[in-house]
């Protein structure tokens, strides 16, 4: 048996993905919790003195909050599972990235096991936002500065 | 403040689908479709488009991972405005994204507070 | 029944945006001189606003879909009313916490101190970023 | 002893005088959990890590076999043991602590059957009279070195596999009556498929099963049907039927049998079924040995496959080499 035989019949037995059925439970599972970030941004402007634009801060860092709490009760696990892109998109995918690592790390001490791992998986994220908002800032200063385009 | 709602859910859940698009379609690892829809985030932004999506949804577009490429590239352009090229550096190292501080203190403080969990299934 | 969750849901969304332009002025004096400014705009749905000798201070509540818009109608209405009272300095915001701010004042009454203080307030608020 | 390209023929009676197993509390609701002697109620204990709870785990599952096989564990000569950890930690600590003359042996999954054949040569050629073997695996431990953190939500496709909690090890003697008799054994090739994803490792194992299955009958000169069962180790649901297409023999569909797929029932939970080293050596040395003890079984062939990965080399975009090893066991008629 050949490697292209091979190939075929590990192909064919595949699980189908199922495409809809994941774009829907992603879109679900993404919208509510944008629909209860946008609840504590309410909440934030409401209480607190926070306008539209800097009530998202402490949305953020409530949902990365309840994203730890989740996380440490393992039910956040369990929503991933059925939401995929939709928990994972949303900054409590980039908390729940972080704080698993560190609680997984933490048998390894504070230091080398909680300090070294935590970004091993947002790591990643953090990276690209940096060296992407620094080429597109750089490309778009050039262009203006040589008078293509304005701010 | 009910279409606020509704619009947060619906923009949300959009940019929820095209990761979920990158992940099932394109096969790509959580990590990969992370970065890059920071990337695009970035992008939208330089064109000027990710602060607009901002006003017209509110946490629909602040709180997906997006949003973070977009306060970085925000923070450097309105540098950039005011000091030219160098702008564009000092800009990044002003922004604080709350994402990534509290992300940092509530790791920590999981890992303080919670233990390994029993496997569950 | 995923449908008929559709329907509501657009119904909501179409029924925030119907209601009719609302207008409250305090205090009473000039405040017919914003009126025609603000009538005449397409894109909000209601404004609400706080005027003294200095200051004019403008919450709009714009329609929906043109909150992509948000920026630019904030300063197409600043601009006119700049026009209007040149010597005043103009705050037009489509900023939700400005709105219940500005409901606030009018709710307390406020007199001349206190409301330019309350104003002032507003006005470092809103400069606010990130 | 006879060779024949990786197939050895045992002349001695290689005994498999007695088992133990001891596995974990997700593990205990599974169809095999009859056949374990004990199940632990967490996997970890308290202030315990990942580490030290699966060397416990590999130390209980020995005793447990010295016990069932009426001995002493200082009457083991050698000790042969692996699992899937870095530099085989697990079963070194549990070696240090079991104080016995020690061998550690890696082929992935296919750790548990690649012991039984050394130890069954130590026996054969006289240097051993007693042979503890046997592999195991601890599901947050591997989890964590191979995959994501066990908090991560990630979300796992149909094709992944679950890596089981449990220690399987078989107490080896020679020349004992009424016990399953280690008769040939087949070492394995590294066989490369060429699948890349680490998520669907069924498929990549399937070949390297096939390979070992295909010598050991060519070069035993026997057919599918003369075995009760042919068992494979952690090919999960989609992995075995893969492999079943590709023998196309009318017996195939009946003879070949996974326990990986088999391990967990029909819970979907586990998407494809269970993999690690501990799932073929739980249930060879669990349910397949009663039965060949009780007699259902007269011969079965044990093929126990392994995926040659890690983290670093499928990111480096390595394919994923795989490996399978094979032991036929019989049952002689109780006299």
């Amino acid at each position: 048996m050949d490697q292209q035989q091979f190939q075929k019949i590990v192909d064919e037995k595949n699980p189908k993905v199922p495409y809809f059925l994941n774009i829907l439970k992603a879109f679900i599972v993404g919208g509510i919790i944008c629909t209860i970030g946008q609840l504590l941004t309410f909440f934030y402007m409401r209480f607190f003195p926070f306008t539209e634009g800097t009530a998202a801060n402490p949305t953020v860092a409530t949902l990365v909050f309840i994203a730890m709490i989740l996380t440490g009760t393992g039910i956040y696990k369990k929503i991933a599972q059925f939401g995929g892109a939709g928990s994972a998109v949303p900054v409590t995918g980039f908390g729940n990235a972080v704080i698993s690592a560190a609680i997984e790390h933490k048998s390894e001490g504070y230091v080398l096991g909680v300090g070294g791992n935590m970004f091993k998986l947002a790591g990643s994220v953090i990276l690209f936002g940096v060296l992407s908002a620094f080429v597109v800032a750089l490309i778009k200063t050039i262009l203006v500065s040589i008078g293509v385009i304005s701010w | 403040m009910i279409s606020s709602l509704v619009t947060a859910f619906v923009v949300g859940g959009f940019i929820c689908v095209i990761g979920q698009i990158f992940m099932d379609v394109f096969k790509l690892t959580p990590a990969h479709t992370l970065s890059t829809l920071v990337v695009l985030g970035s992008i939208l932004d330089g064109f000027g488009l990710y602060e607009p999506l901002i006003d017209f949804a509110g946490a629909g577009a602040t709180v997906p991972i997006t949003s973070f490429g977009n306060s970085l590239t925000h923070g450097a352009l309105a540098e950039a405005e005011k000091h030219g090229i160098i702008g564009v550096l000092t800009g990044m190292f002003e922004v604080t994204s709350s994402g990534i501080s509290s992300a940092i203190l509530f790791g920590v403080i999981g890992a303080f507070i919670f233990q390994k969990r029993k496997t569950t299934y | 029944m995923k449908k008929s969750i559709i329907v509501f849901l657009m119904l909501l969304l179409l029924g925030a945006c119907s209601n009719e332009k609302e207008k409250v002025i305090f205090p009473a004096d000039n405040s017919a001189s914003l009126k025609p400014i603000m009538q005449k705009q397409e894109t909000i749905h209601g404004y609400k606003s706080v005027i003294n000798e200095e200051n004019i201070l403008v919450a709009i509540n714009i329609n929906r879909f043109a909150r992509f818009n948000k920026t630019k109608i904030e300063e197409k209405i600043t601009k006119q009313i700049e026009k209007q009272f040149p010597e005043r300095q103009v705050l037009v915001t489509g900023d939700q916490k400005i709105m219940w701010e500005v409901e606030s004042i009018i709710d307390k009454k406020l007199k001349e101190e206190d409301l330019k203080k309350s104003i002032e307030k507003i006005k470092s608020l809103s400069k606010e970023e990130t | 002893m006879v060779n024949t390209f990786g197939t050895l023929q045992f002349i001695t009676k290689i005994s498999i005088a007695n088992t133990g197993i001891v596995a974990g509390p997700v593990e205990k609701d599974g169809p095999f959990a009859e056949s374990f002697d004990e199940v632990l109620p967490l996997e970890t204990e308290k202030n315990e890590t990942n580490e030290q709870a699966h060397s416990r785990m590999i130390e209980m599952a020995c005793q447990w076999a010295a016990k069932n096989g009426h001995t002493q564990l200082n009457n083991i000569d050698v000790l042969i043991a692996g699992d899937l950890i870095n530099q085989l930690s697990p079963s070194n600590f549990a070696a240090r602590s079991l104080a016995l003359p020690f061998l550690g042996v890696f082929s992935a999954c296919a750790s548990s059957v690649e012991a039984i054949i050394i130890g069954s040569l130590l026996l054969e050629s006289g240097n051993a009279r007693t042979v503890l073997a046997g592999a195991s695996s601890h599901h947050p431990a591997v989890e964590r070195q191979f995959r994501y953190p066990l908090q991560y939500g990630a979300q796992k496709p149909k094709t992944a596999q679950w890596t089981v909690t449990a220690a399987g090890f078989a107490l080896l003697e020679k020349e004992l009556n009424d016990v399953p008799v280690v008769t040939h054994a087949t070492i394995g090739r590294v066989i490369d498929g060429k699948q890349k994803n680490p998520l669907h490792m069924g498929a990549a194992m399937a070949s390297a099963a096939r390979d070992t299955i295909e010598r050991h009958l060519t070069n035993t000169k026997s057919q599918m049907s003369d075995f009760d069962v042919i068992m494979t180790g952690d090919l999960g649901n989609i992995g075995i039927s893969i492999l079943k297409e590709m023998f196309q023999d009318e017996n195939s569909g009946v003879i070949l049998q996974d326990a990986g797929a088999q391990f967990y029932g029909n819970e979907p939970f586990f998407n494809a079924g269970a993999s690690g080293a501990g799932c073929s050596a739980a249930v060879f040395f669990g349910q397949i040995y009663d039965q060949l003890k009780k007699g259902v079984f007269k011969r079965v062939l044990l093929v126990a496959t392994g995926a040659l990965l890690s983290p670093l080399t499928f990111q480096q975009g390595e394919t994923i080499p795989c490996i399978a090893h094979a032991i036929e066991c019989r049952m002689e008629k109780r006299s």
